[in-house]
């Protein structure tokens, strides 16, 4: 069972310094209200775990020109020139993140696994300072499992239960983010009865789901 | 009064409302017939969905429907269908509330014992290991002595265990046994059991507080 | 683009000595015609990984009746008593896996990861003979990825392009083992044109899948 | 001659009916124009589609459809959508037939340099890295020399690497190259290009064969 709230109240559950983790690609499936409304109530200090640092205006770019972020785990940071300045500052401390490591680490947490053993990164600088495995044969970096106090996602539509569905490529890190949250809110364009959303057709099932907010809803929290 | 009807029952008041539970096959399944109305459990089949209902009328069955231990199921509105390997990232990612598993052997260190006995029956964990060690609570429901009447519960597991420490509580026949850090709670007496009888019945040491209370099928 | 072939055409692609995985939970899901034009051919000294031995006439179980699998990977073998018997007189070798385990195993095949790390077996004797890693403080068994080289899984329905949709609970092992084998072969109820299934339903991509089987067509091969 | 379609052109000849896809942002995507007739490849995003189509005329872009890029996108039928993680499985699992990036620097050990410039520029390896590493084939598309006229194709790369040793095809304005365990290997040349031209536009060290192939526009 998900319960409904505001995006305000979805922020104001959100403690300074929390670690976040947020779907979306390059603003394309991210949670654009719930992140209004952290800027809103300038909720500081905090970890973010995403795929890219989208756009100055929108995504979880508004967390950084907001200067709400202290630091991050992300893969790419091209399109936001507020975050290469935090960056190079000192504001900012970024662990970048090859993309599929990212995602991988972010369910193995989700999983209750410890962590992954990949290829990626073997013979680069994301080697540095790892454990390397050989495991048949073959050598293998451990990137730890990223958990995250609270999961901020995107979907299509939410059922009461909180079961989502997503649309198209907007569906990305979401219910891989989903899945790692500590608790797990989710900002979708509508919500529907129990029942109505085809059973094969949710790709993030509610167990993983404690809030839903309504992205349409004005928020007065 | 029916053993079974009577765990089952006293399982079913384990259970909160919005609670996402496994049960074992067997003994454990009896309780979705004791959740009280206003509960809303979500079960889930680690076979791979999540919103499991009754067994469908005779006539009725789809051939792709069939639950953890292959029983013909009928799906609740709500439901959602997902691979094994999402399944048991639920299950292992501590996202099941609770568990609720038939036992060989427990012990008052919370191990638990009930896949397999060397050299006579070797069915496999299946995934009773993972559920033991992701669900945030596990409960043993069986009953509390076996078919020659000795006790399940002891104060060593000497089986293969199914997974370490994890257990919490137990729910038998005759008692209900919580699992601390001290040692094994006696925290309820089926009715028409004494301490006594629990103690006799029961290998392991146990702590009996000054008030235990009672259950049993209202 | 997957090809469409007809069970016994499926068969015969399979060595001797081959590891299989096959999809399937107690028979549910599990592609019945090909397994039968396996038994049919008595290709041999097979290994398997699969979730469960299933019954004797029904799923994998026709495999180890007809003396076909020389050793398995499996996490539950309580409803087959040939499998049993055959372990016993030693036949059979037998790697009991966890059934969370085992799929996560075998999607890190897949996905291109060397092993899993998981606390699932610790202090049993699942945990004998394996690396123990501490991960942020917690303990891991390290348990490297099952790959295969044939993937043998069943579907609901295929499109010439092998995208694959799975219907209810036969959903269960089969978009996993897609994802581990060399080659995989997939047998549907339904093959349609590419363009006719839902884009957001399909549970295996068909990158996964090189031949289709159309499991209601008589074959003749 | 426009160099850039030139690539792109040739390209689009290293795909075999029914491969499977990744086009890096830039220069590589230019290759979709270019397939043959009868020649279908499937083009992945690795933000979670396979089926990419072409882009949307203007006014009829859907908010929810872009490409790795950030670019608006159709999908063809026969198309998929998944999330992140199992897009990286597929690419890390080995499951695309090639995937074509740009480079800073690619060296004759089949080193490629494509995501930092230290002190300078660090937008992040976004996917790049994982599909260095999974893809079946890596081809690098880009102009043989940087803005400057300097060989961007190197003894050994000095800027931070994307991967090691993973890079089998160089396509450039000048020539395709091979990365064989001998070295690098000249193939084709451009059209209106040498041997000449390309030794001197390279600092590595190249392999001429007796029979070298020649690439442009038709």
């Amino acid at each position: 069972m998900a319960k409904q709230i505001s995006a305000a109240q979805a922020a104001a559950m959100i403690e300074p310094g929390s670690r976040l983790a947020i779907g979306g690609f390059l603003a394309v499936g991210a949670p654009e209200r719930i992140i209004d409304a952290i800027v809103e109530k300038q909720i500081n200090n905090l970890h973010m775990i995403v795929i890219a640092s989208d756009w100055e205006d929108r995504g979880v770019g508004k967390l950084v020109v907001a200067n709400l972020v202290k630091s991050a785990q992300v893969s790419h940071l091209g399109t936001n020139k507020a975050i290469q300045a935090q960056m190079n500052s000192g504001q900012m401390t970024i662990e970048l993140v090859p993309q599929g490591t990212l995602m991988e680490r972010v369910r193995a947490a989700g999983a209750g696994l410890g962590g992954i053993l990949t290829p990626t990164g073997l013979g680069t600088v994301v080697e540095e300072g790892k454990q390397v495995l050989n495991v048949n044969g073959l050598d293998y970096i451990l990137e730890p499992a990223i958990e995250a106090d609270v999961a901020i996602v995107k979907a299509y539509k939410a059922d009461k239960m909180g079961n989502l569905i997503f649309r198209k490529t907007a569906r990305n890190s979401n219910p891989i983010m989903a899945m790692a949250g500590k608790i797990t809110i989710a900002e979708v364009e509508e919500i529907v009865e129990i029942g109505e959303l085809d059973p094969e057709l949710i790709a993030c099932p509610g167990v993983f789901v404690n809030y839903i907010v309504n992205s349409t809803e004005v928020t007065n929290g | 009064m029916d053993k079974r009807a009577m765990i089952g029952s006293r399982i079913a008041r384990e259970f909160k409302d919005g609670d996402y539970v496994n049960l074992g096959i067997g003994l454990p399944t009896l309780a979705v017939n004791y959740i009280p109305a206003g509960v809303h459990v979500i079960f889930q089949s680690e076979n791979g969905m999540l919103g499991v209902g009754p067994s469908p009328a005779p006539g009725e069955e789809d051939k792709d429907m069939i639950n953890a231990g292959g029983g013909f199921i009928t799906a609740l509105k709500g439901a959602s269908f997902f691979d094994s390997a999402l399944s048991f990232a639920i299950i292992r990612g501590g996202h099941i509330d609770a568990t609720v598993l038939g036992a060989l052997q427990v012990d008052q260190h919370g191990n638990l014992a009930n896949w397999m006995i060397p050299g006579k029956m070797i069915p496999g964990m299946g995934g009773a290991m993972d559920l033991v060690t992701g669900a945030r609570k596990v409960i043993v429901a069986m009953e509390h002595c076996d078919k020659h009447g000795n006790s399940k519960i002891l104060k060593e597991c000497n089986l293969p265990l199914t997974a370490k420490g994890k257990v919490s509580l137990i729910i038998t026949d005759m008692a209900v046994l919580e699992v601390t850090t001290q040692g094994l709670v006696l925290r309820e007496l089926a009715l028409g059991t004494s301490v006594e009888d629990v103690v006799k019945a029961t290998e392991a040491e146990l702590i009996i507080p000054a008030q235990v209370g009672t259950f049993g099928l209202d």
